[in-house]
């Protein structure tokens, strides 16, 4: 009869530290290739939309300020991404990327999870814009 | 044993339903057998132990409609029984209209056949007679019935759908 | 004297059962600790995947599909790549299908040290789960830093992979294979030797060659009653034609049988894995595919961690398929636990239901009615607490 | 070592009450602890059981529908009055026992049976199934086990000729100890305190992969911590127990704590070591092995003395 055949593990562990990690308190640096958060550079963006046409989950959107200088506001929204980093792969001028350092996006708020990407003039215009409803819409008739 | 010595063992074993044959790679063979010979094409196969039933595919073919709004071809509904011996697959296909979608059930043969025989009735709307059961495999209890979610004209609940089914429920 | 008819006593086991962490529905009638009879519910997690397909194109359904499974996903994503490859007339480069082969036995080995896990917690070995999780880790960390995903690699592109392996990953793979051998190995005595792990394996769940041959079963469940079902080896898809798999079998098709397979299997997958990094082919990663996808049908089958996966895809000329079809290799071991589970003891049944190693999103694959009878909420947290308080005042 | 304190003291905070309870609490976490530490976990750090208990306490408690709801009230509270009253016997910590009279071992054991009945009762007084078959598979285990444990404790008593643990223990620190002379009457009372606290592996009348919680199912809040209270207590009366019998007696506080803390090291070590063992299993290796051995111990040691006293 063979019982106990984990004993000599069993001792070791006990004299090892845990194996646990201690995750919010101690952090281990992710790995390089790690798809976090989707990074988005606008210098480089010529508007061609081959990123949004493939994203599964429709996290991203491309809002066109000015086309002919090649003005663009990337609307991200990162609870709607699956992070497999196709729009990457599509991305022909490597305007986009996916950050190996921001990957803790847990939220309670909502605004989180809607990130504008672009100048900053831009993103003012837009938002500006939103900030307005209603402008042109007719009033109700009596 | 090689590939194609295996399809040919399997297709002589049928050799007398087939009505059309088909080969789309060099390990497939797909047969389409009329609903009446269908039943015998199966026994013959799982009698001589020709490899194991993979699945069943069920297809729907939506019915063509010219400009004037007439039928042209009407709906059809197609299954696929695919078995496999070693690296080879033979796929009995069988055809019937959305009018009567009765299909005699291979469950008596197969045992196991079984849960794809309910995916196909609840999620295409085939009739298999003599399956053993037909309780609802993967739709929730509340989906309404005559409902087909795989077939091409479905593409949501409508709301009162639901409304109706839901107040029955209470 | 004449006897009433007994009571029926069904114990359900699911759809919510600290035994499985996912939705299926298991009654058993038992008759003192004795199963006298057993059925199936399943269906709880149906999502809908096939209908969603045709709705998509193919990039995009290249990500749903793998996603069908958290544990298997890359073989998903490999199948389907595989058929749309096929239809498309195309071929990946040799290195491509090389880190295909990589990331299929990575995946192999952490799934089965996942299931030696999960089996060791059902059968109250606790420590025997930990330690297995411990260096499933190991794999997982490798995976993450070959593909920037614990779970889904997403490494598979239509027509070639995303990432490459460079000389400083593939000698850190080689090193934690090395590592993950030795471990293997303690685990394999451990299963084979320990009296009390014994007890509760040795003769259970007994599947003859014959039953599991006319039951259609397949991976590990089935090799393990000696039946020779691989598709790696039957039928060599991407770039197993260039490395030669063993056949892994056992004779006895009890719990002990699949357990000593599937450690087998890692051995197997370690070879596999020094293998391919040894006679890596240099070249590109990717082919180019058109976005059409020709016209036409394809069937791919590629060895899940669990068994045959079988993916039939159905194109119409246009960027989104006609009909996907996928069988996963859970689907077709139903049968076998039904079939066993007469005459055994209760105790038993978290063990037989473990021993196929059972993957329920992989089953449910395809609807969720939304109720519309009750106007959806919106909560952000302050009102979810003062929802709570309210409630509880 | 005697306390010069009111009965009513001893009774409801020390050694008994109260800080018999508090120590219950640190036993299940030094166990808790250790058995991470044996998986290469971290483990709970040391106020997570009294946590769960103020938890617990504070929780509201849940009465399915058709139970007795007396029974189902009290039958925590009797389980927990059960094992605190073991306790009064025993001479806890290496003071005396504040009560003890000739024959209290068989009381002692028999209060400790209390709980295993009360969660057969519990388990079957509720609807659920998994209760049920937890209740029967507790009462099952308790007839498989009680009948060992009691032989392996009565080989001591026989050896020092007495039924009061108190002088069981004065004879146990007088003179060499117990476990060498009867090693099997050690393993088999260990492994049969084991079974009594339904401890891994032999577990399965709570074996959550089965049956969920076993009898406990249904319980909540209040019942669930009474019932856990009364399992740490336990754990330290039948610990303290096999230590008076088999290591020696307990002459100090000191003693106290390192013997005991000793065996928890062992009971730890077995409880990660194996897999469960299913009912039948548990029944056979009992009346199979352990009572038979137990016999055999027994016999021998009243052999021994029969022959001893001849000799004198």
């Amino acid at each position: 009869m063979t019982i106990g055949v984990l004993f000599g593990d069993l001792l070791k562990s006990l004299f090892k530290k845990p194996s646990t990690q201690n995750y919010p308190y101690s952090k281990i640096s992710a790995p390089e290739r790690l798809r976090g958060k989707l990074v988005y550079d606008p210098e480089k963006c010529i508007g061609c939309m081959l990123c949004i046409k493939d994203c599964p989950s429709n996290a991203i959107e491309l809002i066109t300020v000015d086309k002919v200088n090649k003005r663009f506001v990337l609307r991200y929204h990162p609870d709607k991404c699956v992070f497999c980093a196709q729009c990457v792969e599509n991305c022909r001028f490597k305007c986009l990327s996916m950050s190996n350092s921001l990957w803790e996006m847990a939220s309670t708020s909502k605004e989180a999870f809607e990130v504008y990407y672009g100048r900053e003039e831009d993103i003012a215009i837009l938002l500006e814009r939103a900030a307005q409803p209603g402008i042109n819409e007719p009033a109700c008739e009596e | 044993m090689e590939t194609n010595t295996l399809l040919e063992s399997g297709k002589s074993l049928i050799e007398k339903w087939i009505d059309a044959s088909n080969m789309p790679e060099d390990n497939r063979l797909d047969i389409w057998v009329s609903r009446k010979n269908f039943k015998p094409v199966i026994q013959e196969i799982v009698n001589n132990r020709w490899g194991y039933l993979i699945t069943i595919t069920g297809l729907d073919i939506a019915p063509v409609i010219d400009s004037e709004n007439n039928e042209t071809q009407s709906g059809q509904l197609e299954a696929l029984y695919h078995f496999t011996n070693d690296s080879a697959i033979i796929t009995v296909r069988v055809k019937v209209p959305y009018s009567d979608t009765k299909l005699e059930s291979i469950c008596d043969l197969i045992p196991s056949a079984t849960i794809y025989e309910r995916e196909i009735i609840e999620l295409l709307g085939f009739e298999l007679i003599n399956t053993p059961n037909t309780d609802r495999l993967v739709l929730p209890d509340s989906w309404p019935e005559g409902i087909y979610p795989l077939r091409k004209s479905f593409t949501s609940l409508q709301v009162p759908e639901i409304l109706a089914k839901e107040q029955t429920n209470d | 004297m004449t006897e009433k008819p007994k009571e029926k006593f069904v114990v359900p086991i699911g759809p919510q059962h600290p035994a499985l962490k996912e939705p299926g529905s298991f009654l058993f009638t038992v008759d003192g600790e004795t199963v006298t009879d057993a059925a199936v519910r399943l269906g709880f997690v149906h999502r809908g995947i096939e209908k969603t397909c045709e709705k998509r194109n193919y990039t995009q359904d290249l990500y749903l599909l793998e996603r069908i499974c958290g544990i298997c996903s890359h073989v998903h994503a490999t199948a389907f790549v595989l058929g749309v490859e096929k239809l498309a007339g195309v071929q990946a480069p040799p290195r491509a299908e090389a880190i295909r082969v990589l990331a299929a036995e990575l995946e192999r080995i952490h799934s089965h040290f996942l299931w030696l896990g999960v089996a060791a917690h059902e059968a109250g070995f606790d420590t025997l789960f930990m330690y297995a999780w411990r260096d499933r880790e190991v794999v997982m960390d490798l995976l993450e830093v070959l593909s920037g995903s614990r779970v889904h690699y997403s490494i598979n592109v239509i027509g070639g992979v995303k990432f490459d392996v460079d000389k400083e990953l593939s000698d850190s793979i080689m090193k934690q294979m090395d590592f993950l051998e030795e471990r293997s190995k303690y685990y394999m005595k451990i299963v084979t030797t320990d009296d009390t792990f014994i007890g509760r394996t040795r003769g259970i769940g007994t599947l003859s060659k014959d039953r599991a041959e006319i039951l259609g079963a397949v991976g590990p469940t089935v090799r393990a009653s000696g039946v020779k079902r691989d598709i790696r080896v039957n039928s060599p898809y991407s770039g197993y034609k260039d490395y030669h798999v063993n056949m892994i079998t056992d004779e006895t098709g009890d719990l002990e049988a699949r357990f000593i397979v599937r450690i087998k299997e890692l051995y197997e997958s370690y070879r596999i894995i020094r293998l391919v990094l040894e006679k890596i082919p240099s070249g590109d990663l990717t082919t180019r595919v058109k976005r059409k996808i020709p016209e036409g049908e394809v069937i791919s089958r590629v060895e899940a961690p669990r068994g045959e996966l079988f993916y039939y895809i159905k194109s119409n000329g246009t960027e989104m398929p006609d009909r996907v079809k996928v069988r996963t290799p859970s689907l077709c071991n139903w049968g076998t636990i039904t079939d066993v589970a007469v005459g055994h003891k209760l105790a038993d049944m978290p063990m037989l239901l473990a021993g196929i190693d059972p993957c329920f999103s992989c089953n449910d694959r395809m609807v969720q009615v939304h109720s519309t009878s009750k106007p959806t909420q919106l909560m952000n947290w302050d009102d979810l607490r003062n929802y709570g308080i309210e409630y509880y005042k | 070592m005697n306390l010069p304190l009111h009965p009513l003291i001893l009774l409801l905070i020390f050694p008994g009450g109260l800080f018999l309870m508090n120590i219950g609490l640190l036993y299940e976490w030094a166990d808790r602890k250790l058995v991470a530490r044996y998986q290469n976990r971290v483990g709970p750090r040391w106020f997570q059981p009294l946590a769960d208990t103020i938890k617990l306490l504070a929780k509201e408690e849940i009465i399915p529908y058709g139970v007795h709801k007396g029974l189902f009230l009290s039958l925590p509270v009797i389980a927990l009055t059960g094992a605190l009253t073991a306790a009064l016997y025993i001479p806890m910590f290496g003071f005396q026992a504040p009560f003890s009279f000739e024959g209290d071992l068989i009381v002692t054991i028999y209060l400790l049976s209390m709980m295993t009945l009360c969660i057969g009762l519990a388990g079957a007084n509720t609807l659920s199934r998994f209760t049920i078959i937890g209740a029967t598979r507790a009462l099952t285990q308790m007839f498989s086990y009680e009948a060992p444990f009691l032989l392996a404790l009565f080989g001591p008593a026989i050896a020092a000729g007495t039924w009061n643990i108190g002088k069981i223990n004065l004879y146990a620190i007088d003179n060499i100890w117990m476990i060498i002379a009867q090693p099997i009457g050690f393993i088999v009372a260990l492994i049969g305190l084991m079974g009594k606290l339904e401890l891994p592996p032999f577990d399965a009348p709570e074996a959550e992969t089965e049956i969920v919680a076993g009898a406990l199912t249904e319980y909540s809040g209040r019942g669930l911590a009474l019932f856990h209270i009364g399992k740490n207590v336990e754990l330290v009366v039948g610990l303290t127990l096999i230590v008076i019998f088999y290591l020696g007696g307990i002459a100090n506080p000191l003693e106290f704590i390192l013997k005991s803390a000793a065996l928890l090291l062992v009971v730890t070590a077995l409880q990660s070591l194996f897999a469960r063992l299913r009912i039948d299993q548990t029944v056979g290796l009992w009346w199979r092995l352990g009572a038979l051995m137990a016999l055999l111990q027994l016999l021998a040691i009243i052999f021994g003395r029969y022959l001893g006293d001849l000799l004198r």
